[in-house]
């Protein structure tokens, strides 16, 4: 299974997915001004401040090439990650509803949060153990989930931050979202960051596990 | 004066652009006119020394063909004036400084100063604003900030300190140095365009050339851009990748001028400079004006002609402006172009060798020359009052509404963050790890210049293990006051030598620094701030020590020698007292051993947590212990004079560490054990930890004022 | 032509830039304020005004949480037509 | 009375969102645009339209990198004085 990281000038999570998704199959980086999506079985549009986050966060990297190239990727069912930033292009560009928003306390935010799973079901969540928090960092400015009035049914809440956990002051506790058809996914908090108990645990794993377990099943298949 | 010298070495009188560029040059801040000589007191050599003080910072090897690039720097003027973007512009030279050697930046401490936030206003905002700037360099640009240490005290009233260290990463072979090389090599200018930024700092200048009506044009608050600067460290490093540069600059303080000089000067060679040629932000800026901007986000390199085409491919790519403004040349001369006319004409050697140098003289002062806070403490409380107020205080309550804002975890190395261990902890590719750990206490200094720098260098080392890494060389930050005045000069000198000592007797060699001077305000100068920034390396990142008390039933032993005083004490400083006296005399053999013996339990995995005693002392080391592993303790030693054993403080020598019984007994005292859910020191005080923990959370927390943008 | 664009939080939408400057004020002794919305103004020259709504919609405002409004003024210079709807333009130092 | 206070960078300092979007719009295919700056508006009900300088040298601006503007309106709802300055107001949902 092969993964691909976009990119972008500003990016700074990029390494840290690309040596995450390493430790469940193989990986490439994706340059956001290149087209060619190098046959990656996901996509993951990683962290940091693309583009400065000027404007808006999300709003100037959504119009890459290569963003281009993962919107379609996507309409066609291909799996898409967008990690905090990540999730803010995916925002911006359509492919996940609702938008990200200054944090309630308006200040950066780096913490460790327990994360509680909606779904068993889902690409990305499949490995997560049942009824278990993930215990995941989360680290962004803007980062206050507004779930549009319509167009989010529940079973699209795939994470929520736990009951005194919300760090930003998302609607109903919402950390990650994946749109209608289950195949993108974005959340504001970083699994990249915990895959190793040596840097604070080793729960983000499970997400990598999901979308292998996922890409490997739809390969038998 | 400085100009009759300049006439002497010049034959003719200076024109104005030339003028400008002296004053700059033999400023403080680029001359160390007042340090140098003091400097060179500083012990700079050692097995593991790669680059050391010259350099933009300096390198020591850490094994694995791996060498680590660190240095600290002051930003406390420009943060003084605008605080969000001096501190943010004040990470972002800091991190040019260590990419500028080849290394990738991976991590950021700040070492910050502030006025009394009880009391001041305006010190809360320094703060809010200044941790903001921070925050947004660092995070944005994504380096991970992973430590630094705060202090409150009035004498940084008019005057707070923002100092940053980064340190970085490279191999052996990508380290590379400012020195220009080979006549005919092109000079190239990356990154941002130059503006008008800071030349308004450059005070020399103001009579000189800006008309009354002009002063509006010259916008001398810089504005930090991250983004530019991570497209520009990207960038760099692909350069030194490819092999593409022969040497590398960043601009900092006196931008072009000072970079240009300095890599001429250290390759002994000459540059000719178009000013015309380099990218401007806006319209007619005057050549001088180009020369002294201090734009941030740029950086100067020497190429050979045939590589340039790549290095304008590699520079496309990542959307950096990169422009031939010139050449190496010969002659040994500086000169400055604009088109096809000569506008300024220099010899380098005159600009950067000849500033004179001026001697200090020291004065010891007879009274302290600080006066006495305000008490807040009166003398009557009972020694569970005293800790409690110890935890809550200023300067040894909870960071964390402060590191919360920083990112300390990207990069996927941080192996402990802010709070879990007493230095910050970062894996290495080989399974090592680096330590790092920031420390100065300007109050200590003040009673005693040379005890206390010496206390800097131990209490680092003594951070360093307790998480069980060697110390491998040190960076410093000297923050004084007027040189120029007797007293300072004294405290400088002082301090500098005290600085030595420690260094000798601990065998860490001083790999680079800086040193910020004139921190005064009309009402005295702040205390004598020597910061130390120390870095070490652990064999094995999986057994790096940590703070907290973990096993119901460990012992806890005390390790080092320990002969604590209230003098210059956060409890002598709650009970009003001036920063005057004696500090406790440490034998640096039997400081050297402590550290070694906790750094090799640490690294042996013998130990369940180790913590070294500082600022609060015994009682607040211990209090930290059980908060941070959500646990309490029990002694079991018989406290005679609970005031000076328990919050006396003599720091940098002494361990709080807990295990197994059988393992603490050969190192130290077994003072207590492990358990419950209090602090029980017989005689003295009983308190639950939860009370610990919330009055040490809500410290520092009930002074963050709320922000209003979110930048 | 020089055009301003302004973008707010549309109404519903929790504004705590606002709110926090609604927060600030009195505090600073300024009482009497109410209703505090926070948000963008990016000002440029264009050649084309007929495509400012687009650039609107598509770059400098996200219309799922955003309004915006653009302001027209011919050949100004910054700072664009202060006088016309009579503003005071002030450049004076914090305390 | 409702108040708008428009803050820029001061001209002369750098504005890096603003030269983010200069970069971002022709690549959207938005040519012909320059001289971008970004900066933020406020929106408020004020009692006492005389103290809007002071609150902005206070705390609605940062007089040494921002200069700012008042725009008085009076009795205006949300969006304030859009067909007075000549404005547009869309609220369109994004495609
Ligand atoms: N206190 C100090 N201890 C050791 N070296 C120092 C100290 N202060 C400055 N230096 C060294 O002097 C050189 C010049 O410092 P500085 O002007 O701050 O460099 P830069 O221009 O790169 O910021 C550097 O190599 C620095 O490491
Ligand atoms: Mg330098």
């Amino acid at each position: 299974m092969k993964f691909g990281i976009v990119r972008f000038p500003g990016s700074c999570d990029d390494v840290d997915a690309l040596l995450a998704a390493q430790r469940v199959g193989e990986a490439v980086m994706l340059w956001h001004a290149d087209s060619d999506l190098q046959g990656v079985d996901a996509v993951i549009v990683p962290g940091g401040f693309s583009y400065g986050d000027y404007l808006r966060a999300g709003a100037i990297a959504r119009f890459a090439p290569m963003m281009e190239e993962v919107a379609e990727f996507a309409r066609d069912g291909g799996l898409v990650l967008g990690i905090c930033n990540g999730f803010q292009v995916l925002c911006e560009a359509g492919l996940l509803p609702g938008a990200l928003l200054p944090n309630i306390s308006l200040r950066f935010v780096c913490r460790q949060v327990r994360l509680d799973v909606m779904s068993e079901y889902s690409p990305f969540t499949r490995a997560c153990p049942l009824g278990e928090p993930l215990s995941i960092p989360v680290k962004h400015t803007t980062g206050r989930y507004y779930a549009p009035e319509h167009g989010l049914a529940d079973t699209q809440v795939l994470l929520r931050y736990a009951p005194g956990e919300n760090p930003n002051g998302s609607d109903r506790d919402i950390a990650g979202v994946c749109n209608e058809s289950g195949n993108v996914f974005g959340l504001m908090p970083h699994p990249e960051h915990a895959v190793d108990p040596l840097t604070g645990s080793s729960d983000g794993l499970a997400i990598f596990e999901s979308i292998r377990a996922h890409v490997a099943d739809r390969v038998v298949a | 004066m400085e100009y009759e010298l300049i006439l002497a070495v010049l034959g003719r009188h200076p024109n104005d652009l030339e003028l400008a560029m002296f004053s700059l040059m033999w400023s403080e801040h680029c001359s160390y006119k007042h340090s140098k000589r003091l400097l060179r007191r500083l012990p700079t050599e050692g097995p593991h020394v790669l680059l050391g003080p010259g350099e933009n910072a300096g390198a020591v090897d850490v094994g694995d063909g791996l060498a680590v690039a660190f240095k600290v720097e002051s930003h406390n003027h420009p943060s003084a004036v605008e605080p969000f973007q001096g501190a943010a512009t004040g990470v972002g030279g800091i991190l040019r400084d260590v990419f500028a050697v080849g290394a990738r930046p991976i991590a950021i401490l700040d070492s910050l100063r502030f006025g009394e936030p009880a009391a001041s206003e305006r010190s809360r905002y320094l703060l809010e604003r200044a941790v903001a700037g921070i925050g947004h360099y660092g995070n944005s640009i994504g380096v991970a900030t992973v430590g630094g240490e705060i202090y409150f005290d009035q004498a940084y009233e008019q005057n707070c300190l923002i100092n940053a260290m980064c340190l970085g990463l490279a191999p052996h072979g990508r380290l590379i140095r400012s020195a220009a090389v080979g006549p005919g090599n092109v000079l190239v200018l990356l990154g941002a365009l130059t503006g008008r930024d800071g030349i308004g700092g450059a005070s020399v200048l103001a009579s000189a050339e800006f008309g009354e009506g002009d002063a509006d044009k010259r916008p001398s608050v810089q504005i930090g851009d991250p983004f530019t600067e991570k497209k520009l460290l990207e960038c760099c490093l692909e350069l030194l990748e490819d092999d593409l540069l022969v040497s590398l600059q960043d601009l900092g303080a006196a931008g072009l001028t000072s970079a240009s000089a300095e890599m001429a000067s250290k390759g002994g060679l000459g540059l000719d400079l178009d000013v015309g040629r380099v990218p401007l932000r806006e319209p007619g800026m005057e050549p001088f004006e180009v020369m002294v901007s201090e734009s941030q986000e740029r950086m100067l390199c020497v190429v050979t002609p045939d590589l340039v085409p790549d290095v304008i491919a590699v520079c496309d790519r990542w959307e950096v402006l990169c422009t031939e403004i010139g050449a190496v040349t010969d002659n040994g001369r500086l000169r400055v172009l604009d088109g096809a006319e000569v506008v300024g004409d220099l010899p380098v050697a005159a600009l950067v060798d000849e500033c004179p140098m001026y001697n200090l003289e020291p004065e010891a002062p007879i009274v302290s020359l600080y006066p006495s806070p305000a008490p807040v403490l009166g003398g009557g409380e009972t020694p569970a009052e005293v800790l409690l107020a110890l935890l809550g205080s200023p300067n040894l309550a909870s960071r964390r509404p402060v590191f919360e804002q920083y990112d300390c975890i990207v990069g996927s190395r941080t192996v402990r963050r802010p709070d879990a261990a007493d230095a910050a902890v970062l894996e290495l590719p080989g399974g090592a790890a680096l330590a790092i750990s920031i420390d100065g206490n300007g109050r200590r200094v003040a009673c005693d210049p040379r005890a206390g720098a010496a206390e800097a260098v131990y209490e680092c080392s003594a951070n360093l293990a307790c998480v069980g890494a060697e110390p491998l060389g040190l960076t410093n930050c000297l923050n004084f006051g007027n040189p120029e005045k007797p007293h300072v000069a004294w405290q400088l000198v002082e301090a500098v030598e005290g600085l030595a000592r420690a260094c000798e007797a601990l065998g860490v060699p001083v790999v680079g620094g800086n040193v910020s001077l004139y921190n005064e305000a009309p009402t005295g100068p702040i205390l004598p701030t020597p910061v130390v920034g120390m870095v070490g390396r652990l064999p094995d990142a999986s057994r790096a020590g940590q703070i907290g008390f973990t096993n119901d039933g460990d012992a806890i032993a005390l390790v080092g020698p320990f002969a604590p005083s209230l003098t210059g004490s956060e409890l002598a400083k709650l009970r009003g007292a001036a920063p005057a006296g004696d500090l406790p005399v440490m034998e640096p053999g039997a400081v050297r051993e402590a550290h070694a013996t906790v750094r090799d339990a640490v690294c042996a995995g013998a130990l369940s947590s180790a913590h070294d005693i500082a600022e609060g002392g015994l009682a607040v080391a211990l209090a930290e212990c059980c908060v941070a592993g959500g646990i309490g303790a029990r002694l079991k030693v018989r406290i005679d004079d609970w005031v000076r054993e328990l919050f006396g403080e003599a720091p940098g020598c002494a361990f709080v560490v807990s295990g197994a019984e059988e393992v603490l007994g050969p190192l130290g005292r077994v003072i207590g054990r492990v358990g419950g859910d209090t602090l029980v020191i017989p005689g003295a005080l009983e308190v639950a930890v939860s009370e610990l923990r919330a009055v040490r959370d809500n410290g520092l927390l009930q002074y963050a004022s709320s922000a209003v943008w979110s930048e | 032509m020089r055009a301003r664009v302004l973008v707010r939080p549309k109404a519903g939408i929790l504004d705590p830039q606002g709110q926090a400057v609604e927060r600030a004020l009195p505090a600073l002794g300024f009482g009497g304020v109410a209703n505090v919305r926070v948000g963008r103004m990016i000002e440029l020259d264009v050649d084309d005004p007929d495509r400012l709504p687009e650039m609107c919609e598509r770059l400098l405002s996200n219309p799922l949480v955003e309004e915006y409004e653009i302001v027209e003024s011919v050949g100004a210079e910054a700072p664009v037509g202060a006088e016309a709807m009579g503003a005071e333009v002030a450049q004076e130092a914090r305390p």
